[in-house]
């Protein structure tokens, strides 16, 4: 057992976190927000160069070969500065099911691609009525002599206004809400029948309706056995989700015990009041124990016992679920009212610690999931 | 002890009931509802059918339209107008100047400001907060300058809320700067047109603009808008703040969140079943009712209490009120947002009302998170839930 | 509305208050309970000098004709002192039973010995497997002859050790969980067939386990036809609980407040510190939630809409089980190591207030009945 | 960075868990599993099987019977032990009095004291609180005044875990009474034997005897037994309270409880249905093993930094590891007696093993209420969370 970074790792973490600290203040950040589909493509260029766009995928595809590890720490950097770009849409969910589902052709022809910053993707895969369900899917795929055509309505697609590549889950067969018969494609973007709705969300990144309606699509991989790869990539992204609040809530922990030792009134600086320093102390708690869960999530992330992998992958969302909201919120009012004004950073931090929340299920969700696999200490020690 | 009401105290909340769900437009109403921001024409236009009704301002001197109710009547109104979702007169009119006018103002100041301020005629805003001062409210630092008939106001407020519709501001000034805090502050009655005032809005992170930075710049005040005696409007202002604290808990507002939040969570579905009839969400609704009803018994017993109060002083027992009321709203807020799931996401806020583009997700999706995050200011306002801990510690608990 | 007391309830709280403070000091207390099953005949005699043992019975019966509210009054202030004899038992679920499903005949028998002090009630009801399932019903009656004989195991029966009546519920017809079917029945607690294991419980108060092999019985109103009585007898009670706790939960507050204020370390008064301040006015703020909760179900508790008083009545035991918990969880903590120890107040209050919540349904459960029926704010307003 | 255990650390803690659960009687570990109290003979009859191992004392000097382990092993030892309900060696012995004998005393003391502590053959307790001192240790007020080759104690300990048993207490007594707080405290270790020693049980809420009250009255102590330098005991003290952090979450323990509570649940119904099915219960159970998660991750990153650490200068994150440690303990004593339900009431604790009765109720409920009650404890000895929230404001986020 080791926390210890590797020098590579080491290495990554520098670069990464003095590529943000040098390109990605807060007022730089407003002018990414403003461009098109609310992100920099200088910043993503920027990514490419450093390797990040590539990190997970093998060397001979243009890749660092990175595991969950060196994902996690590139993440918890991007949540401190609050990144906008499409790095978990592009690498994490597209490249990651490119990677697990696609045709050694198909990942020797798209991953370069991403790695060099060349493509853009997104995971068209939540429907309306599916909420948190992943294995909930009604647009169907069906083959029209030799070509596959989807037809249904996506929504809350991460990036999906800015992708020129959208991975499409689809059903081949089964019912509405079984995993098996689940297929996934790839549909251009532009391609006909296919309809967006961009808009920036609450944290501002920015995310799209997509409507299809006899799109023309490629299988990746077999189709209708995409589920293993959707429920293996959507827990590799969770981790990778942890990894990025953690960064968030260190950020915001950090602003709030400065505020705190800064702020004067009443003649003193208010972190002297015994109250606010307790109350600061159990975010501090709050914060490791969720930095201890997304390492944990983290190791799990890679595994290839799917029940062992969605267990702690749950236990961490949940984790990471609550301790957002307790130090979002005590941040926001240990903060008062400058908390909450847009022109502060820690409002921004608190809006996306909330969102993290709601991606790929909440910690309501996922503490049901993980009571009904039987907890984490079902075994005989 | 009979904790029911009378048969006058029921007829008077069937006749508030009846009032406020007729004679208020309906679909100002379900704005209020769906959380929505109010147009300023909004605003007056409920106050102004209030007003004519003579429930603008029940709470002041009958002399200039109070009404002369019963705790009782009060608290009935309020909760009726609450649940009717009708938004309430302008608080910065109704329960803090006019009462500060008709208590401690000249007879002129009365006659020209009251009739105007019930009924929303000028729209009033708040300068008390600066930079810097928090709930430190006495370390104000705006000065006010006597020279000849006039005040020349320099200094900055900040937090005025809807400043960018005011006609008018009551601000707290320093007007002798050798004073120590409390002492050496005056009240002071400006005209938002006079040269010199910049209002400069603060966005908020739900998106939303309520609040405002105000900047006096040499600002020429005639000595005559004085309210009271120069350098005693630190007890105005204890006066201001010591009014209405029942209202506080906002029960009413509460009540009719949960209903809609449970007619939502009858039609939201996960799956093919309405989140209603998940276990989790309706224990985390039921555990919300129960506060609520908690809170609202607690109010009752304040409010049966008021009787015997000595007018003005507000009673300590209101800062759970305080406490417990904005706690139970943000976790309506929360609960809300967590029914919107993923859709609490897209921020697709139709600020201005003109769009036909159908919704993105549930329809009331749109203001959920906004909502959740512009409701963490109801346990920062108004004095924040740590300073009502320390009066209740104080006051209450005798450390 | 008016939550001033009357004349006669003012008369009525300064009476019991004063009887208490004079004889039910901790130290007197502690004799009390080493009398036989555990309380004081002595006492006894008190309260029914008082009026007090006949508080809900009409003036016919020997009773004072009082209502929920008086029942209240006097629970707050027997909750303030840790009560130890068999009120609840024998006043609030004997009594009430007997005046709820009794017929005139038995009501005039038995009611006036209970305002007496003559008689000592007990309810045998609960059956382990049933858990907080009040129609959950094993125990079997069955006519032998013109006569009833009871076969069944009862547990946690209040008092049942020094009870010379026994109130017993058996079932007369209908499946295990049925509500409908059930009978009460009158059983000497000497008669033959019943074997009783009496213990002290937690908090002092006793208890037995009752094994009924044909006892005889009589039954108490129509047979079969029991379970609206006992629903109703148990809300009753559990608002009287709710008031019991709320003494005990302002006993422990003040005794922790005034603690703060004298115990010195660091060479100054604990309580200077905000952080116990603010603490103690959490517990307050929880105190004066559940008074008002317990107000609340006093007023639903004497409701003949059984539905709209059940959800009064368990949304008061949730909000007071809650309450109790972190009241007497904190005041523990406040005390320190003094908390911990017999020869303290604070840990007995701590402990009759944690096994309240274990009466008649907890927390929990109450919560999932309340959910279940609906809520508290379901109508439109 | 590598998470997982090296091959060589999985071989040692498959060595420990073998050697647990074969070596240590199982009904004594059973006991401990259900949360009866174990005899003095338990405490002994393990701590020497452990000792007859080598794995008594495995943190002392080498010298003296440690085992120089990494602090992963140790973290593997203690875990594995605590999973297993084995009762660890006596806290006062091994980690208290013995390091510091070790550490500060002299050769003849080390000789005479040591491998008896380690054997448990002297069973030792703590005389460090005093009424009216709590977390304010150092204004304790026994007194040792030095007469010729003596020491004359006089004064009164309290909170003194199971001194009923003890053979010998490591006094903190004052000797400067002139000295201000901290100055002037010795360390004393004094023969419970001598005559002067009056031991009064203390009964706590769960009906238990584990502390006592110690009174001192003019008991004569030889000089020889003053451990270091007269004057200096508070040093000691502070290095004393300082080792053994770690241990303090007592994960493994927790583990162990929840695994024991979910075979209960599985076995208790409600109506027919099995409490484990209910799901309001699983998921009070899941956030639980959730919590206990993050703690053993967060233990685990505390042992590793430990390879960096000073040597007697605490972690301050290990405050987090007593806080959340504690509160976690808390939690499973309460979902137990929640699941004990109605049967939580009765006291039917058997005390002195002997009754042949058929428990009460379910067969774990009559443990379930008072560990509960006992538990409150764990918050409140050793540094209370309060003071564990005060160290980590001052020590960590330099407030």
């Amino acid at each position: 057992m080791d926390f210890d970074l590797t020098d590579e790792q080491r290495l990554l973490r520098d670069s990464v976190e003095r590529l943000v600290a040098d390109r990605y203040g807060f007022e730089q950040r407003r002018k990414y927000a403003a461009e098109p589909g609310g992100w920099s493509r200088e910043m993503w260029a920027q990514y490419a160069e450093l390797g990040l766009l590539g990190l997970p995928f093998a060397e001979d595809h243009g890749g660092f070969g990175g595991g969950a590890a060196e994902t996690m720490i590139v993440m918890e950097a991007f949540g401190r500065a609050l990144i906008l770009e499409p790095y978990v849409a592009t690498v994490l969910l597209g490249g990651g099911l490119v990677q697990a589902a696609g045709s050694a052709a198909q990942q020797a022809e798209i991953l370069p691609r991403i790695a060099g910053g060349e493509t853009v993707l997104a995971f068209a895969h939540t429907e309306r009525q599916a909420r948190y369900d992943l294995a909930d899917v009604a647009t169907a795929a069906r083959q029209d002599g030799g070509a596959w055509r989807i037809t249904g309505e996506k929504g809350v697609v991460l990036h999906g206004d800015t992708a020129d590549t959208l991975v499409v889950s689809a059903r081949v067969s089964g019912g509405r809400r079984d995993a098996a018969g689940i297929g996934l494609f790839l549909v251009p973007a532009e391609a006909s029948g296919v309809t967006r709705r961009g808009y920036p969300a609450q944290d501002l990144l920015h995310g799209a309706e997509i409507s299809l309606h006899d799109a023309p699509a490629t299988p990746l991989g077999t189709p209708g056995e995409g589920f293993a790869a959707i429920a293996r990539v959507v827990d590799r992204t969770i981790a990778a989700l942890c990894a990025e609040a953690v960064g968030a809530m260190a950020e915001l922990h950090a602003m709030t015990v400065d505020y705190l030792k800064t702020r004067k009134q009443f003649g003193r600086p208010i972190g002297d009041f015994q109250v606010l320093q307790h109350r600061s102390v159990d975010m501090f708690t709050a914060l490791e124990q969720a930095r201890s869960m997304a390492m944990y999530a983290t190791v799990m992330a890679d595994s290839d016992d799917a029940d062992e992998r969605a267990r702690a992958v749950s236990a961490a969302k949940v984790q990471i679920g609550r301790s957002a909201r307790f130090v979002g919120q005590e941040a926001i009012q240990l903060h008062g009212g400058i908390g909450m004004t847009m022109e502060y950073k820690a409002g921004h931090l608190f809006k996306r610690l909330t969102m993290i929340d709601k991606a790929y299920g909440d910690a309501d969700h996922h503490l049901a999931r993980l009571a009904a696999a039987g907890g984490l200490f079902s075994e005989a020690a | 002890m009979d904790l029911n009401f009378t048969e006058e105290e029921l007829a008077f909340r069937d006749e508030c009931r009846r009032f406020f769900t007729t004679e208020i437009p309906a679909a100002l109403r379900e704005k209020v509802a769906q959380g929505d921001h109010l147009s300023k024409d909004e605003y007056v236009t409920t106050q102004r059918i209030l007003n004519a009704r003579g429930w603008a301002v029940p709470h002041w001197p009958v002399a200039w339209g109070g009404q002369d109710w019963t705790p009782v009547q009060t608290y009935l109104y309020q909760d009726e107008m609450q649940q009717a979702n009708v938004p309430a007169p302008l608080a910065f009119n109704v329960s803090m100047v006019g009462p500060v006018i008709a208590q401690f103002g000249s007879e002129a100041q009365k006659k020209r400001f009251l009739p105007r301020c019930a009924n929303l005629d000028d729209w009033w805003c708040q300068g008390f907060s600066e930079p810097g001062s928090g709930s430190d409210l006495a370390s104000l630092r705006t000065t006010a300058k006597r020279v000849g008939d006039k005040y020349i106001v320099n200094g900055q407020k900040t937090w005025t809320t809807l400043a960018q519709h005011a006609d008018w501001i009551f601000n707290l000034v320093r007007t002798d700067p050798t004073a120590k805090k409390q002492e050496g502050i005056s009240f002071l009655l400006i005209d938002m047109k006079t040269p010199g005032i910049k209002v400069r809005p603060i966005q908020t992170i739900d998106g939303g603009h309520e609040v405002n930075e105000v900047f006096f710049d040499d600002v020429e005040v005639p000595a005559e808008n004085l309210v009271g005696e120069e350098n005693k409007g630190w007890d105005y202002a204890k006066f201001l703040l010591g009014n209405e604290r029942t209202g506080i808990a906002r029960v009413g507002v509460s009540k009719a969140r949960i209903r809609r939040l449970k007619q939502l969570a009858a039609r939201e579905v996960a799956g093919d079943v309405p989140l209603i009839e998940d276990r989790r969400f309706r224990e985390k609704l039921a555990e919300v009712e129960i506060e609520l009803k908690a809170l609202e018994m607690t109010q009752l017993r304040v409010v049966a209490d008021e009787r015997r109060a000595v007018k003005g002083k507000p009673n300590p027992a209101s800062s759970i009120l305080k406490i417990k009321g904005s706690e139970i709203q943000q976790r309506i807020t929360e609960l809300t947002m967590d029914l919107a799931g993923p859709y609490a996401w897209p921020y697709t806020r139709d600020e201005d009302e003109g769009s036909n583009e159908p919704p993105v997700g549930p329809d009331f999706a749109a203001e959920a998170a906004p909502m959740y995050f512009n409701y963490r200011k109801v346990s920062i306002y108004g004095g924040s839930n740590e300073i009502q801990r320390n009066i209740i510690a104080k006051a209450i608990l005798g450390f």
